[in-house]
């Protein structure tokens, strides 16, 4: 069987949120680096930042920023759920309740953010 | 492979990032209202002991927290062990704390 | 059902590598995965290696991964896993396969044993047998994991084990926390240790397949959280 | 296959099986022997992982106080075994249990359900009178060897686990054991393991009847092996059906597991094809009455029957309200809703099924047998039970002289050293096991189901003298075509199909011994029935059977009881004494 079939076929919600949750740490260890990188140029070029905060307005720069906070708040909304998990003792049902809270409250979120960038 | 005392360092770095990365998310909502400049952010946060702190603190410990995370994905999910690994982890946590001291440093003091 | 055949894949793994096998069953009413197998061994290919002892959910040894889920094979009718008729049965995930659909599962009980997975007691048959205050949340949480069947279903199941081959797993950590939990056990610092150190508790990612495809319905992922918050309050009392 | 191919392994103390006697003899045996002993357990399946003691669900028999006494729960057993039991091993049995049961509580570390006050909860099995039985829900067999397992495994305890055992080999005078030859199923390959003392545990299991409960991997491979090895065997004619199995087609193994007893206990229903209860017809506790009076009723029931699509009787449950079954069987009726039942809401079809086996090796109390270096405890040794095992004192059986073999094993090599084997035996023993690997193969299935089939009808839950003689005849002509099948032996490792073809070798072997023996016990006790001689007989002339191999051939006598405890019409308990402390019910 191939692996990604094998994948598919045993995912279910805790899972797919311990996914997104890795996926999202990966991609922010990923871009954090180049956010520092962005914001350094505040020292040593001043003027390249502008001409590079300019261009937020410009898609791709827009998509890449945007990208970031979005990462960070479905990394750490599954973080502070997950350590809700780990942490306070609570029963099965409360924990797939907390994953839901979870789940919409970084919905809730990044609407809120698509409209605030 | 995380021990007990990676484990705790990463919890403990993430609960102290948490609170600064709301601040920072509510902060970025305010400041790109009416535009970013680099004047702008300079004007806010330079000289500021504060957000000196605040920024500091948080590059601090995403350094520790990612470092730790890249391990645990690295070993799980590229197969990375022993030396290397932990080769990886400190070049991941000093590589991000050099690069994010660096933008602090410029955003508060230079 | 529907047809009167089953299209049956088996992946035999060992000696034939993710070679493919597809055999035609007859259906019958009352058939578990198992019987499938059986059937397929005494009457087609009798050649085909499968384990089992109990076949009736007791002594966890006939679990397999069946279209990609790892199941007890002797409790899973099988009209519960057909994809139209067809379903795919192979060795259990995570860890060696000796031969087809058999895997060596001295791995997992030796986790078990390293997460101290046995009775530390200070009583012996000499003295009387203890009261037990089965209302006390202790005992309520120690019983609440104590009927594993050590199917290593969710040994199966779990990403972490599949990265990380040290990791001890989800029931024998289970089985550190009912311990920690019982009463009679004097072995708390040992368990504690044993289940702080480089595979211990602090490696799973609390991605919960170990609790849900516990045939048993056990709750692993919870237990291990208690693991961590015991072993992270000792730790940060130690510090202080 | 040259013997020089055998591998060959050496150790102190080998143990063959891993159920309670098993796991037990290798805890014992660690603390009774000097230090740096080897002590192995070789296992056809994984150490924990096969076996019935694992599949225990009632409980275990412990008399604990509350006015229940050893002596009690002796006669009780004397009374359930109808005075066939050997009386010094049943006391044994009985006055060990209260050790052991400490024993699992506070050093093996079992979990036990309590009454409120903190005590250990006992109830009452049918045949007993006092409220006996420890037990963890209804899985207290999960619990006794999940943690018997852990403590093995954390041993240090040699393991050969998928090993199967094929054929104690003597020494060249034949008087005492030299080791044991066996197959490392993984490769396939022999290996012969010498030893000092050498403990068969391997469970009986009367797996060569149509329906039956035990777990695939006994087939009677111990008893099988003694009888070879020139070993004699008692009571080989008492084979304990349990009344309620399940009934799901020959296609599945699922027919023939148990239904818990606790469902009649509980005011289930019994009832037939045509709708109507039927137990009050033959006993007056209706289907409360004892395991072999309802399997009897139910076998007479399907006797009446001559639709051959219906089968057995049905175990019906609703009228107590399905959510209050579901409530109280929960365990039960999942594993029926698993496969396809509804035990809560509708109907079960049931069958009686073969569930223990009360004969085996002629054994002292210690567990010896008359071969120097053999011991034999738990379900392969005889005498304990006598006609009848009472539901709970199997478990306790195997650990108490599991247990006891252990120490005695312990003890015993002090004394002793590595004895050289009856190479010309160990030659003959190998030849037996790749018999079939030369022979053009075949399907082995068929003639399991022959023997089953034959088993079931004609040497089943009721016996005629004229039925088990047909019995015998077919039980040869099956073991002759045996001989026939041959199996694939390109590839030896795990080749199931090769182990199939032993296990009906050993099968058809005890079948014929169960078969004799039940013609030469003239009466009808305990769990064997002979409709052409239903009376007991005089207890007080009680005899036991006794097969032996004889110039080749299975020969069986009968011996009498000697009751050396206590005499029929006699009891040990103090005058006075209540008959039952159990409350009717
Ligand atoms: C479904 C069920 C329910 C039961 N419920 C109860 C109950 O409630 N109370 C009670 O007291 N009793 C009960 N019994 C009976 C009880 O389980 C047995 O009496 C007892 O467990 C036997 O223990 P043992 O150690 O002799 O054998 P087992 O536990 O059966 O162990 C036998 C071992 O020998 C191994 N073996 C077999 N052949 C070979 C070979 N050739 N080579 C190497 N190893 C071999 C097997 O794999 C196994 O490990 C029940 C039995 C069944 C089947
Ligand atoms: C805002 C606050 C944050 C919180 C609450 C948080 C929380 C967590 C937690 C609890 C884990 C452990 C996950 C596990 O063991 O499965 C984790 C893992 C991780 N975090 Fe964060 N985190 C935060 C911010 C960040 C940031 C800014 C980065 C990136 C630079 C980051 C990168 C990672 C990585 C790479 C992992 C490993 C992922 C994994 O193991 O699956 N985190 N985070
Ligand atoms: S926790 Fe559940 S899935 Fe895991 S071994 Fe135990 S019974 Fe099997
Ligand atoms: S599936 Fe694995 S990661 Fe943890 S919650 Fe269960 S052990
Ligand atoms: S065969 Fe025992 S659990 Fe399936």
């Amino acid at each position: 069987m191939n692996a990604a079939k094998g994948i598919v076929s045993r995912a279910h919600p805790l899972w797919l949120a311990y996914v997104l949750h890795r996926l999202s740490g990966i991609g922010l260890a990923v871009f954090l680096p180049f956010h520092f990188w962005v914001l350094a140029m505040a020292m040593t070029a001043p003027a390249r930042l502008d001409a590079f905060l300019a261009m937020t307005g410009a898609g791709v720069v827009k998509l890449a920023e945007f990208g970031l906070v979005f990462l960070l708040a479905v990394h750490m909304f599954g973080g502070l759920r997950l350590m809700a998990l780990e942490w306070l003792p609570w029963r099965p049902s409360q924990k797939s309740l907390a994953a839901g809270a979870a789940a919409a409250s970084f919905l809730i979120a990044s609407l809120f953010l698509l409209k605030a960038v | 492979m995380l021990s007990l005392r990676l484990y705790v360092l990463q919890r403990i770095t993430a609960l102290l990032m948490a609170p600064l990365v709301l601040g920072h998310l509510a902060m970025i909502i305010y400041a790109t209202q009416g535009g970013l400049s680099a004047a702008e952010i300079l004007g806010r946060t330079q000289g500021s002991v504060l957000w000196h702190l605040f920024y500091g603190t948080f590059v601090l410990a995403v350094s520790i927290h990612a470092a730790i995370g890249v391990r645990a994905v690295v070993h799980e999910w590229v197969g990375v062990k022993g030396v290397v690994l932990d080769v990886v982890m400190w070049a991941t946590g000093l590589g991000l704390f050099a690069l994010g001291a660096r933008a602090v440093w410029a955003v508060t003091f230079a | 059902m529907t047809s009167k055949f089953l299209k049956v894949t088996i992946e035999r793994g060992a000696a034939a590598k993710n070679a493919q096998q597809v055999f035609d069953v007859p259906a019958h009413e009352s058939q578990t995965v198992l019987d499938v197998v059986s059937w397929i061994q005494q009457c087609a290919d009798p050649t085909l290696s499968y384990r089992y002892a109990c076949r009736v959910g007791m002594c966890g040894s006939c679990a397999m991964m069946v279209n990609g889920v790892p199941r007890w094979t002797c409790r899973t009718h099988i009209s519960k896993v057909l994809d139209g008729n067809a379903v795919t049965i192979g060795p259990l995930r995570n860890l060696p396969t000796i031969k087809d659909l058999v895997v060596d599962m001295d791995p997992f009980f030796d986790k078990w044993v390293a997460a101290e997975g046995m009775h530390h007691g200070g009583r012996t048959r000499e003295h009387p047998i203890a009261p037990v205050d089965e209302k006390s949340a202790a005992r309520i949480e120690a019983s609440a994991g104590i009927e594993c069947i050590n199917c290593s279903i969710c040994y199966a199941a779990c990403d972490t084990v599949a990265g990380n081959p040290e990791y001890l797993g989800p029931a024998a950590l289970l089985r550190a926390w009912t311990l920690l939990n019982d009463d009679k056990d004097e072995g708390r610092d040992a368990i504690l240790a044993a289940v702080s150190g480089k595979g211990g508790c602090h490696n799973c990612h609390s991605m919960g397949s170990c609790t849900a495809y516990c045939p048993n319905e056990l709750d692993p992922m919870s237990a291990i959280a208690g693991l961590k918050r015991e072993t992270t309050k000792s730790f940060l009392g130690r510090v202080r | 296959m040259r013997i020089s191919g055998i591998e060959r392994h050496d150790t102190d103390i080998l143990i063959l099986g891993a159920g309670g006697a098993g796991l037990f003899a290798a805890l014992h045996a660690r603390q009774s022997a000097p230090d740096g002993t080897r002590i192995t357990i070789a296992v056809k399946g994984l150490i924990g992982k096969c076996g019935c003691t694992r599949m225990v669900q009632g409980g275990y028999n412990v008399a604990l106080g509350g006015g229940d006494t050893v002596e009690r729960h002796f006669m009780d057993t004397i009374h359930g075994g109808t005075w066939l039991p050997d009386q010094d091993m049943a006391w044994r049995l009985c006055e060990q249990a209260v050790v052991r049961i400490r024993e699992l509580e506070n050093e093996v570390g079992c979990f036990f359900d309590r009454n409120p006050d903190g005590s250990l909860h006992q109830k009452a099995f049918a045949g007993q009178t006092a409220d006996r039985t420890v037990h963890k829900g209804d899985l207290t067999g999960i619990e006794i060897i999940n943690r018997l397992m852990e403590k093995v495994l954390a041993s240090g305890t040699e393991r050969l686990q998928e090993h199967r055992a094929v054929g104690l080999i003597p020494t060249s005078d034949g008087a005492s054991l030299a080791g044991v030859l066996m197959i490392d199923m993984r490769s396939g390959r022999f290996r012969l393991v010498r030893a000092k003392t050498v403990l068969m545990a391997t469970g009986g299991g009367p797996t060569m009847y149509k329906y039956h409960t035990p777990s695939g991997d006994k087939t009677m491979d111990g008893l099988a092996m003694a009888l070879r090895a020139g070993l004699a065997l008692r009571d080989m004619e008492m084979v304990q059906f349990h009344p309620t199995g399940l009934l799901a087609g020959d296609h599945t193994r699922m027919t023939g597991t148990v239904l818990e007893e606790g469902l009649r206990g509980a005011g289930g229903w019994l009832i037939n094809h045509a709708g109507q209860r039927f137990m009050f017809d033959h006993d007056a506790k209706g289907e409360r009455a004892t395991r072999d009076v309802v399997s009897r009723a139910i076998c007479s029931e399907m006797r009446k029957n001559d639709n051959a699509d219906q089968n057995g009787v049905f175990i019906s449950m609703s009228h107590l309200g399905p959510e209050n079954v579901r409530q109280q069987f929960k365990g039960m009726v999942k594993r029926c809703a698993d496969c396809g039942f509804d035990l809560a809401a509708g109907k079960v079809e049931i069958v009686p099924t073969a569930h223990y086996f009360m004969g085996g090796v002629v054994v002292d109390v210690d567990t010896r047998t008359r071969m120097e270096g053999l011991y034999v405890a738990g379900e392969d040794a005889g005498g304990a039970h006598g006609s009848n095992r009472l539901g709970g004192n199997g478990v306790a059986n195997s650990t108490v002289f599991g247990g006891i073999a252990g120490d005695v094993m312990g003890a015993d090599i002090r004394g002793m050293t590595l004895r050289d084997p009856d190479e010309a035996r160990l030659a003959a023993e190998v030849e037996r096991a790749i018999h079939p690997l030369s022979r053009k193969p075949e399907l082995v299935l068929p003639l399991r189901r022959r023997l089953q089939d034959l088993m079931w009808e004609d040497v089943g839950v009721m016996r005629t003298e004229m039925g088990m003689r047909r019995g015998l005849a077919g039980i040869a002509e099956t073991s002759g075509a045996l001989m026939d099948v041959g199996v694939a032996g390109d590839n030896l490792a795990f080749n199931l199909t090769w182990h199939d073809w032993l296990s009906l070798r050993a099968l058809c072997d005890v079948s014929e011994v169960i078969a004799k023996a039940g013609i030469a016990r003239e009466n009808s006790r305990g769990a064997h029935f002979r409709e052409d001689c239903p009376d007991p007989g005089s207890m007080a002339d009680s005899e036991f059977t006794v097969a032996c191999l004889k110039d080749g051939m299975v020969d069986v006598t009968r011996e009498p009881v000697h009751f050396t405890i206590v005499r029929p019409g006699e009891t040990v308990l103090p005058e006075g004494a209540p008959e039952s402390l159990v409350a009717a019910q």
